[in-house]
């Protein structure tokens, strides 16, 4: 059985992961896939290496999926993201939100993608053709 | 009191350790036990401008005191996604 | 190869169609998945039939996606949707978007189901315990 | 002029048939070549209250004129999804 809140240096099963969210009375599902971008702020991209402080980030994971439940009429929730070194095209994280009604997974699952960017003790390191840096995305 | 400091990614690379374990004096807040570590690690003042707090796998804001035996991580600006 | 637009008998593969829109520039790809729910209106739901005017239905198909690709800062839209008789917890529509940014590829997307479930000739026979009935669902 | 009319879900049910060619008059519109497929199956006439139209795969408005050889569906409610 797939777990719901993940964290893990293996690739990502987005079947699996959406599997784990669907049940008989969830009429929708809404999934978002992010995969490693060939390019970034201008310049190449050749790899990703994730970091994480892995025991935090799946308690992350969990807290923003209860909030996301109880602020959005959904069923469930599950968050999955890699570790370790990724190349182009390859998800990096994968965040699947059941519920009865479709609008109100689309924003639930919106609202869990963001909340992981903010929040989840995770980092980057961009390899480009000129080396590598840690990404800061904040503004 | 003796708290435990996770050191990630920037900071991992600053200090050329993940984790170490820090005397401070009692009642110390999370901002105060970074100040000690830059007297320590002199890379790290830089590399930690922007940085948050987690004691024991839970954010918490930087005036937030530790207890002995806590687990203090310096987050780094994160990047998920 | 799978196919952008496609009414079929046959079961949805979620993803063949996510790979469909997946390409090295598309950081993110949202996808909607629609399953025939155990109850409708507050009766049970044993089965669904779906008829459709294919020629028409993969045509506008294609509409409702260069629509959404001149709305929105997307790449790529698959729609995918069955026909035939369906079971409680099957697949009976997948919309998928792929775009460099996350926002406009959720937006794409639920813009995408909210036109097909208006739009598409396609019809719905819902059999419950008591019967079976043509559904209607607009208000 | 001879047009191929298309009949689906309860339409079908209500008319017996999935095609029909019907024989109308030239210029008629969608909406005149239903009034008289409602003559010919009276059936029809209750299911159709609520009827979008296609023209050779496109929705057209009611009104719209048929040509000869035509492709004209009439729409019950749309359910897909």
């Amino acid at each position: 059985m797939t777990k719901r809140f993940s964290l893990s240096s293996q690739p990502l099963d987005e079947h699996a992961i959406t599997a784990v969210v669907s049940r008989h009375d969830a009429g929708g599902v809404v999934t978002f896939v992010g995969r490693v971008r060939d390019n970034a702020r201008g310049h190449d991209v050749v790899a990703l290496e994730y970091e994480a402080y892995p025991e935090m980030a799946e308690h992350v994971f969990e807290q923003i999926a209860d909030e996301a439940t109880s602020r959005f009429p959904i069923k469930h929730v599950a968050i999955h993201h890699r570790s370790g070194r990724l190349v182009v095209g390859e998800p990096s994280v994968i965040v699947a939100v059941s519920a009865a009604h479709r609008g109100a997974a689309f924003e639930a699952c919106e609202y869990v993608i963001d909340q992981v960017k903010a929040r989840a003790p995770i980092w980057k390191k961009e390899f480009t053709p000129d080396g590598a840096v840690w990404v800061d995305d904040r503004p | 009191m003796r708290v435990t400091v996770r050191f990630f990614a920037s900071h991992r690379e600053a200090t050329g350790l993940s984790t170490y374990i820090a005397d401070v004096p009692d009642g110390s807040s999370a901002a105060e036990v970074l100040g000690s570590l830059c007297g320590s690690f002199p890379k790290l003042k830089s590399a930690s401008v922007r940085v948050a707090f987690a004691i024991n796998r839970n954010h918490v804001n930087p005036a937030t005191p530790l207890r002995d035996g806590d687990e203090l991580a310096l987050l780094p600006p994160m990047a998920g996604g």
